[in-house]
């Protein structure tokens, strides 16, 4: 419900944004296609599911309440801040001197989770410049046991576990909080 | 307008599926509607009577060169009522047949729109994007069938005149940066202010682009391949309605609005015309595959609007109109033939082979009058030597098929299946048509008068 | 089907079904030929109607004497041809095993010759008269055709075809000149006014030309004996009364004309005269019945011409009594040669002999006939040819001699012809078969003509004086009759006879020569020519094609190249100093210019790389260095559509490349090596000219634009773009957004069969 | 903000664009090629970015937009060529 | 070998409804800033197609039902323009003439201009989105390799 | 300027025309695009004025000309819908030869003119009669 | 004040960015492998457009800096997808058995 609300009110802020207005009228306007848009998605989604059998999984945890998302956001996107910003200057430093010993690929263990985190914890990752998500597995089963898997590709992967671990630690304690 | 009628049918019919019977018939009912709406603009427009303004509407409201203008003529009207009968025939003809697609009636009422559309417009842009309407349209009913020889002749014609649509769009482009104008009576009017070199580049452009479409002699090696792959009501669709875009745009630019530089190159276009009509009709001397013959002959017919182009003049002008329209019918008439079998057939067939060679009392007899009019006015007697010669030429390629198609008992052609009553009884009708035109030619001879008329100056 | 036809016939010989559709012809023709004659006899009548007016036509007849005699001629003969053809034509299908119902290809055709030869004899329009020409034609193409399943059936009729319409049109160009000059098609009002000059001897050559081919006049006789493949009635009617005549009667009609030029008569003096010979001596050696009395025809209306070219009342009033004479005789010839060959099966002269024994009434009424060709007294054929030397006398001794080699020469072969026909010993392993009864009639009924207008010669002189006054445009008088003295006329006669009785009995040599002259014409003969030419033409097309299919039709190359050429030409014609500027560049107009390099180098580095990939993502930096162009061009509504129409476009070229078969290694073809870049080269500098050469140009007009930008507001808009795109232009967008319709139903033709989901 | 760096921006800009552009035809295979059409159409969104700042109109950014938003289609469409044997597979 | 790309169709779904809310946008001030039906068309089917590529064509058919109606969407579309651009006519005045007349006033919700010029673009909006789409539908789904239509005959 | 835009236009035409010639159809089908930007282009360079983009121009500047804006993107739809129609044509061809290049294309047109040999043969019966034999004359 | 102020932020966040942007165009030119130009062009696609994206701020025009929030918001969603679909590709076309051909050019 209330990720409803604010997939609403997000895509009300895009047509705002896009006419640049805050009248009402166009609040009204915007919430109205936002609201219609969702409800569209919202059904072909149940009409999805219940097509494909409802694969609830186990070992999910509850999402926290919408107060505590809302919260974790600025440590979520200052977080992400200060990673962008490190890589950056990781990254100028390797263009303009073009070491290429210690870059190289990380597979990284994650919790199975939903298309939407797993996405968002890609599209964290992926942002600073310093690493590329080069796939991501969420199909317990697929190659190691239950777990699901990011493959990145890291400039400085001299010592794997110390990424792994940096990249499962943000994830636990900044995204979860807000993309359960 | 008579425009609406033929756009909106052909987008609902693009959504139903053509190979029922019922959908062909509202096809058939769509272009009678547009047929009889053209028929209506015409009496209101084209009678001495009429009010000068009438038939003249600016969209919107606006000045005209704000607003596109949309002109019915008696040029744009006598073309356009061509186009629409041809189709209407050849549509009437695939439903009594029965089409195998789904896709067939909806594409052509579209190009019935694109058609009626580019030939009733008086904006140069607007007339580009009507002819890419009725191209594309082509394009598609080309590419009907699964013969290779049929799709390789669908991506030539397309490349071959999608080249040909830029080369008139740069041209276009050209004639606003002269003029400042796409109205073709506006750019009409500055177009003699115009830098020559200018002028005479963009003229060319123009003539390119409808040369490509017409076939005429340099530009033709697409059309025989596509004419011969194409199913008969496509080709006829193609010779008929399509390729009078061709003679119909050269006119239009050249005998209105590039008049000055088409009389700088009258000499070329004669030469060029008498080229085509030579080439073609040597070519189709021995071709063995009617519809091959056919599309040389077309190749060589044209090449008689294009004499007549270049003779210029009422004379001139009025041939190349009257000739355009005899055309169309007769080689619609032809390669709808081409495709069946039975007596009334062969009758329809000889009908139209008349008309081609000029011999009464086909239409094309007065073609073929009208064009000798031209030539005696030009003063040139190899120019009529060289008319006569292309009609004889026309008469033994034409009789020689014939004769193979319809009077040798054993021919393997014989073995096509015998063609519903309805279909011989449309292609009959068209002979008859064509016949009373040659019987009675006075509204055809005043139609293309008055086209004529509205080329030389004044405008109605 | 072909079953079908095997076996009908003989259902049909049990039962013979009476020719009801022959025997209707066969009335029309008669009250043709009694309204004919009431209205010639009441004195003629014109009529006219308005036909198009826009161009001058007219519908307008005259029952004039010229027009009396033609119909008449046309009328009556039909019906009597009509009435022989009704038996005729049930035992050749008979014969042939085709069922009886093909008569319905046959007599349409002949009514509507008989109608059309009434109507040209009639018209009064020189385009009227053109469009009979043309009509009686087609339908002697569709009666030489008639026996379809014959190979030479269909070549004659197609040769026949080609002659006389081809030559036809130069009766409608003398038409189209002479209204040019003189404002009207109408004959009277043309020979009204018509002056000597250049114009009329043009007009008057072409007129003459049409005629001779159609009257099988040397050297355009040689489709007449192949025109023989026809039924015999058609034979008989067209190719000796009727079709034949037409030309003839075209002479009369504009004799007026032809008179105002010295040349032209001369020359048909000369045509008729090679025509009488030529044609004379080939029928001397002809073997087919058919083809010797064809060739007679040749020869017969070389005579005809001949007057025509002597011109003056008496030459052109013994025409009129020529045609008129020899119709009846050759027409009733024709028809006893049908009747021998149905009775014998046999067509060849040299396979036949004796029949007089077998048909003696049939050997009498061709022996009037062939008198009357010959003529001799007490036929009417005697005045013709007294009339025939009269004309020639008044022309000059010289031709008077040739008029009487011409009349020995008719006294040889058609006594040739009569004699080996009915005379002598009749030829072994031939069929004797007495000819149908119904056959023989006919023949009859003209040869009692024939005997009668021996006789009363009046009123047939009457008819030919009416029509020898058209012709001339002046009274004539004829007034033939027999005198029993050493006139010129009788002299010249019998001096006629008794050469002709010569070359008859010195048979051998006679037909030696004849056939030495056949043989040269048929290896250098205009025959030849005709075949060679069309055999000529075939390999010429044959070699043009192959060449257009094997290295043409297949390029681009072949449109890129004379549009390129027809620029240049363009270019070179028209004065280009001063016509080229090269234009401002400020501001960020410097920034365009490195896009544009970038623009020309992605494509010139598309069409070099050697992958499809590699390709298409050099064809979207060329869209992505044109959308920027755009935008700094100020127009950023083209850059919004510019850049996702791009996306769009390299999606669906990957997408569309992704189910192609992926192609080899091209191997390098040695011409496309240099000839491509070369073709590439030149559409590039082609445009290169033509829109630096506009874009130097700019109007001084006051644009558009300004326009525009004050109406934008008055329409509610801001961005007078998408203005000019939704509201002053929106008809262009309807159409535009229709070509996207169009465009995706055309995948769906080519990839679901047109399912659009 | 003031004309001089912005026009000195956009010069450097459009000489990165260039650059992008041939390092999109010299590239050494086609991975690379993908990587600078991507590359290339960020840069054009610079260059608009640049262009409407310094025009001072916003209109040039809404093409920035429709870039931003989905110029990707085609990298993402280009890359599934490869590794999947086409975009819509 | 293919197999989901999770981040592609993370995304995907997102960016579909931000770019139907920017293309609104564009439609409801294309006569006052840049963009018009077609560039918004374009937008959204571009978003469509981003489904296509990350999902394939069966499942981004499955998720977006709608867009079976592509076809009907792209027919109506066009009918709409049609209807707006050829009404005037039946009232005897030019086709294409807007309403409000030129000069008249126009009643404004917020940024939206109540005019027929709105209908237009609509029109050609939902003409671009459904034509693409089905394009998309036909370059993606199983050729018919049994050959093309028929054709007459 | 002028010389500028000319010469890219005529390049993008010329390189166009140069793959309209090659054996492969999908650059034919990248030709015609080619060319078909060329004519944008050129409409661009048309345009009459220049100066502020025509929207809610500031007046009393000059304001490039909107017209040419106009068609432009009239023709860049009609070039993406030619575009598309083309490539599912060269797809199709390529499914049903199972080649896409031209000459085969050609051989195939080469074979069909041999195929219809003997009816050019008896068309030529229909007018100048059977070929003469040698040693048979009648 | 506040102009002054938001002109040098918008004039430092510029330069960043075309620096940035540059030397994410020289490093995809320099760099030899797709990975290293992968993160290469991360650095251009990433934070150099959005920093020149961001020194909208400079304008004071609300609707350019409304659009480059849009344009910024577009671009942090869809810059790591591109990269990882690039990615993607380069490790399952290396991963392929005998594959290597298609990677260099398709
Ligand atoms: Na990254
Ligand atoms: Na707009």
């Amino acid at each position: 419900m209330t990720g409803t609300a604010l997939r609403i009110a997000g895509l009300t802020a895009v047509y705002l944004l896009t006419l640049t207005s805050l009248h009402p009228a166009d609040v009204v306007v915007g919430a109205a296609l936002s609201t219609a848009l969702v409800a569209i998605g919202a059904r072909a989604r149940a009409a999805v599911r219940t097509r494909a059998a409802p694969a609830s999984t186990p070992g999910r945890r509850p999402p926290p309440p919408l107060t505590r998302r809302l919260a974790g956001v600025p440590a979520l996107v200052g977080g992400t801040l200060v990673d962008v910003v490190r890589g950056t200057w990781l990254t100028v430093g390797y263009c303009l001197t073009g070491r290429t010993q210690r870059s190289g690929l990380v597979a990284v263990p994650i919790d199975p989770s939903t298309t939407g985190s797993a996405t968002a914890w890609a599209i964290r990752v992926g942002i600073a410049p310093d690493t590329v998500v080069v796939d991501v597995e969420l199909d317990p089963g697929a190659d190691d046991g239950h777990r699901g898997r990011m493959l990145l590709h890291v400039l400085d992967a001299s010592a794997p576990d110390r990424v792994r671990a940096e990249v499962q630690d943000s994830y636990e304690r900044r995204q979860r909080e807000v993309f359960p | 307008m008579a425009l609406l009628v033929p756009w909106a049918a052909g987008t609902l019919l693009i959504g139903l599926d053509g190979r029922r019977r019922s959908v062909m018939w509202l096809a058939v009912a769509a272009l009678t509607a547009t047929l009889a709406g053209l028929l209506a603009v015409a009496a209101r427009v084209l009678p001495a009577t009429a009010p000068p303004g009438a038939g003249h509407v600016v969209t919107g409201g606006w000045p005209a060169g704000v607003g596109i203008v949309l002109r019915a003529d008696a040029l744009g009207l006598s073309f356009a009522l061509l186009a629409i009968l041809v189709l209407l025939v050849v549509v009437a003809t695939e439903a009594a047949a029965g089409s195998t697609s789904r896709t067939f009636p909806g594409l052509v009422l579209l190009l019935a729109a694109g058609l009626t559309g580019l030939f009733l417009t008086g904006d140069v842009f607007t007339f580009y994007v009507f002819f890419e309407l009725s191209m594309t349209a082509s394009y598609a009913l080309t590419s009907f069938g699964n013969r290779p020889r049929q799709l390789r002749a669908a991506l030539v014609f397309a490349a071959v005149n999608l080249f040909g649509s830029f080369v008139f769009l740069i041209a276009v482009a050209g004639t606003y940066r002269v003029t400042g104008a796409l109205a073709m009576s506006q750019v009409a009017d500055r177009i003699g202010e115009v830098d020559q070199n200018a002028a005479l580049l963009i003229a060319v452009g123009f003539f390119v682009a409808f040369s490509v479409k017409l076939g005429l002699f340099p530009f033709h090696y697409w059309l025989p391949t596509v004419y011969t792959s194409a199913s008969p009501g496509v080709a006829a669709i193609l010779s008929g309605a399509v390729a009078n875009i061709g003679a119909y745009g050269l006119l239009r630019l050249g005998g209105e609005v590039f008049t000055a530089q088409a009389r700088f190159a009258s000499t070329a276009l004669v030469l060029l015309g008498i080229a085509s009509i030579l080439y073609g009709a040597v070519l189709a001397i021995a071709r063995g595959d009617a519809a091959e013959m056919l599309a040389y002959s077309a190749i060589g017919q044209v090449g008689y609007v294009l004499v007549a182009l270049g003779i210029g003049g009422p004379l001139g002008f009025t041939a190349a109109v009257l000739y355009s329209i005899v055309n169309g019918l007769n080689k619609t008439l032809l390669f709808l033939v081409t495709g069946l079998r039975g007596m009334l057939v062969a009758a329809a067939f000889a009908v139209g082979a008349f008309s081609v060679a000029g011999v009464p009392p086909a239409a094309g007899f007065i073609g073929k009058l009208t064009m000798f009019q031209a030539g005696v006015a030009a003063g040139s007697p190899a120019l009529v030597v060289l008319l006569v010669l292309g009609s004889t030429l026309s008469l033994i390629y034409l009789f020689q098929v014939y004769q193979r198609d319809f009077w040798c008992e054993n021919t393997t052609a014989g073995a096509a299946p015998a063609t519903p009553l309805a279909g011989r009884l449309v292609v009959g009708a068209l002979a008859a048509v064509v016949l009373a035109a040659g019987i009675w030619p006075e509204p055809l001879l005043a139609l293309s008068q008055d086209a004529a008329t509205v080329l030389v100056g004044g405008r109605r | 089907m072909a079953a079908a036809a095997k076996t009908r016939p003989e259902a049909a010989l049990g039962k013979p079904s009476p020719d009801w559709s022959g025997w209707s012809a066969c009335a029309i023709a008669v009250v043709g030929f009694g309204t004919c004659l009431a209205g010639w006899l009441t004195g003629g009548g014109r009529g006219s109607l308005p036909w198009a007016p826009s161009i001058g036509l007219e519908l307008s007849f005259a029952l004039d004497g010229l027009g009396a005699l033609y119909a008449l001629l046309a009328t009556g003969i039909g019906a009597v041809v009509f009435a022989y053809g009704t038996c005729y034509l049930r035992l050749h299908l008979v014969h042939e095993h085709r069922p009886a119902t093909e008569r319905r290809r046959f007599w349409p055709w002949m009514v509507l010759f008989a109608v059309a030869m009434v109507g040209l004899a009639t018209a009064q329009d020189l385009v009227l008269l053109f469009c009979f020409f043309d009509l009686t034609a087609v339908c002697s193409y569709f009666l030489i055709g008639f026996d379809r399943g014959e190979q030479h059936a269909r070549t004659a009729a197609l040769a026949s075809l080609v002659v006389t319409v081809a030559s036809a049109v130069a009766l409608l160009v003398a038409a189209v000149v002479l209204r040019a000059e003189y404002g009207t098609f109408s004959v009277p009002e043309l020979v009204a006014r018509v002056e000597p000059g250049p114009v009329a001897t043009t007009a008057a050559a072409l007129l003459a030309v049409a005629a001779l081919a159609k009257s099988a006049q040397v050297p355009l006789h040689f489709w007449l004996p192949r025109a023989m493949a026809a039924p015999t009635p058609v034979s008989a009617y067209l190719h000796s009364a009727a079709m034949v005549a037409a030309g003839v009667l075209v002479l009369g009609r504009v004799h007026p004309l032809l008179a105002r030029s010295e040349a032209v008569l001369t020359g048909l003096l000369v045509v008729g005269l090679a025509s009488i010979f030529v044609g004379g001596v080939l029928a001397l050696g002809q073997d087919g019945l058919k083809q010797l009395l064809a060739c007679s025809t040749i020869s017969q209306y070389g005579y005809v011409v001949m007057l025509y070219g002597i011109g003056g009342p008496t030459a052109n009033g013994a025409a009129g009594f020529y045609v008129l004479a020899h119709g009846i005789a050759k027409s009733a010839l024709f028809m006893t040669a049908g009747a021998v060959t149905t009775a014998t099966g046999e067509d060849r002269l040299s396979a036949l002999g004796g029949f007089g024994r077998r048909a003696p009434v049939l050997a009498a009424a061709a022996g009037v006939a062939a008198a009357t060709l010959a003529a001799l007294p007490l036929t009417m054929g005697f005045f013709k040819d007294e009339l025939f030397f009269r004309a020639a006398r008044e022309a000059g001794p010289a031709v008077a001699v040739l008029a009487v080699l011409a009349a020995a020469l008719t006294v040889a072969y058609i006594g040739r012809f009569w004699i080996r026909l009915f005379l002598g010993p009749a030829e072994p392993g031939t069929a004797h078969r007495a000819p149908a009864r119904a056959l023989v009639a006919p023949v009859v009924v003209l040869a009692a003509i024939a005997l009668f207008g021996g006789v009363v010669a009046e009123p047939f002189a009457r008819l030919a004086e009416a029509a020898g006054a058209v012709a001339t445009a002046a009274p004539v008088s004829l007034s033939p009759s027999y005198h029993l003295d050493a006139r010129a006329g009788n002299l010249m006669a019998l001096a006629a006879y008794l050469l002709g009785g010569l070359l008859l009995f010195g048979a051998r040599p006679t037909s030696a020569v004849a056939r030495a002259v056949a043989l040269a014409g048929d290896r250098l003969g205009p025959n030849r020519i005709y075949v060679g030419a069309l055999r000529v033409l075939a390999r010429c097309s044959a070699m043009l094609h192959d060449r257009e299919v094997r290295d043409l039709r297949t390029s681009v190359a072949a449109v890129l190249i004379p549009a390129g050429l027809l620029t240049a030409v363009a270019f070179a014609a028209t004065p280009t100093a001063g016509a080229y500027t090269t234009g401002r560049i400020d501001g960020l107009d410097w920034l365009i210019l490195p896009l544009l390099g970038l623009a020309a180098l992605a494509a010139i580095g598309a069409a070099r790389s050697a992958a499809r990939m590699a390709m298409v993502l050099a064809l979207s930096v060329v869209g992505f260095a044109l959308a920027t162009i755009y935008a700094l061009a100020a127009a950023p509504d083209v850059a919004l559509v510019a850049v996702v129409v791009e996306t769009m476009q390299t999606l669906v070229f990957l997408a569309a490349l992704s189910r192609m078969p992926r192609p080899g290694r091209a191997a390098a073809r040695p011409l496309g090596r240099w000839r491509d870049p070369l073709v590439g080269a030149v559409a590039g500098a082609a445009t290169f000219a033509g829109v630096w050469g506009f874009l130097s140009q700019p109007t001084s007009a006051p644009g558009m634009s300004a326009e525009i930008l004050r109406l934008t507001p008055v329409a509610h808009g801001a961005d007078a773009v998408t203005v000019i795109v939704a509201d002053f232009r929106g008809l262009d967008t309807l159409g535009e957004i229709t070509v996207l319709l169009v465009a995706v139903v055309g995948v769906a033709t080519l990839v679901r069969r047109g399912r659009l989901w | 903000m003031t004309a001089v760096p912005l026009v000195l921006g956009l010069i450097w800009v459009t000489l990165l664009l260039v650059a992008g552009g041939v390092v999109l035809i010299r590239a050494r295979n086609a991975l690379q090629r993908i990587i600078a059409l991507d590359l290339l159409a960020l840069v054009v969104v610079s260059l608009l970015a640049l262009l409407s700042y310094a025009r001072d109109v916003s209109y040039y950014l809404d093409a920035a937009v429709a870039l931003a938003l989905l110029s990707f289609v085609a990298t993402v469409a280009a890359a599934r060529y490869l590794d999947a044997g086409g975009p819509l597979r | 070998m293919r197999r989901d790309d999770v981040v592609v169709r993370g995304v995907a779904r997102p960016l579909l409804d931000a770019s139907v809310l920017v293309a609104a946008g564009l439609v409801v001030q294309g006569y006052a800033e840049v963009g018009d039906g077609f560039s918004a068309g374009m937008i959204v089917a571009l978003a469509i197609a981003l489904h296509y590529v990350g999902l394939g064509a069966r499942r981004t058919e499955q998720a977006l039902p709608l867009l079976r109606r592509a076809p009907a969407l792209a027919i109506a579309g066009l009918a709409l323009a049609l209807g707006t651009g050829f009404f005037p006519v039946a009232l005897g005045q030019p086709p294409l003439s807007h309403r409000p007349a030129p000069g008249a006033p126009v009643v404004t919700f917020g940024s939206l201009e109540l005019a027929t010029p709105i209908l237009f673009d609509l029109g050609i909006f939902l003409l671009v989105v459904g034509l693409l789409t089905t394009l998309l539908h036909l370059l993606a789904g199983r050729i018919d390799e049994s050959g093309p239509d028929g054709g007459p005959r | 300027m002028i010389l500028a835009y000319a010469a890219g236009a005529a390049i993008l035409f010329g390189v166009g025309s140069y793959l309209l010639l090659q054996r492969d159809l999908v650059r034919i089908v990248a030709g015609v695009m080619l060319i078909s930007q060329s004519a944008v282009l050129t409409l661009i360079g048309s345009s009459l004025t220049r100066g502020q983009a025509p929207i809610a121009p500031e007046p009393g500047r000059p304001v490039s000309d909107p017209l040419p804006q106009a068609l432009s993107l009239t023709a860049l739809v009609i070039g993406l819908a030619t575009v598309a129609l083309l490539l599912a044509l060269a797809h199709r061809v390529a499914v049903v030869f199972r080649s896409e290049r031209r000459d085969a294309l050609a051989a195939n047109e080469v074979e069909h003119e041999q195929e219809l040999s003997p009816e050019r043969q008896r068309d030529q019966d229909e007018t100048a009669g059977p070929p003469p034999r040698p040693g048979g004359s009648r | 004040m506040i102009s002054l102020l938001l002109d040098v932020v918008g004039g430092g966040l510029l330069l960043l960015g075309l620096v940035l942007i540059s030397v994410g165009v020289y490093g995809v030119l320099r760099l030899p492998d797709t990975y290293s130009q992968l993160h290469a062009q991360g650095l251009a696609t990433g934070p150099g457009v959005i920093a020149v994206l961001a020194s909208s701020v400079a304008t004071e025009n609300a609707a350019t800096i409304t659009s480059a929030v849009l344009a910024i918001a577009f671009l942090a969603l869809t810059s790591p997808v591109a990269g990882h679909a690039i990615a993607r590709a380069a490790h399952r076309t290396d991963r392929e058995p005998g594959s290597r051909r298609s990677t260099s050019d398709g």
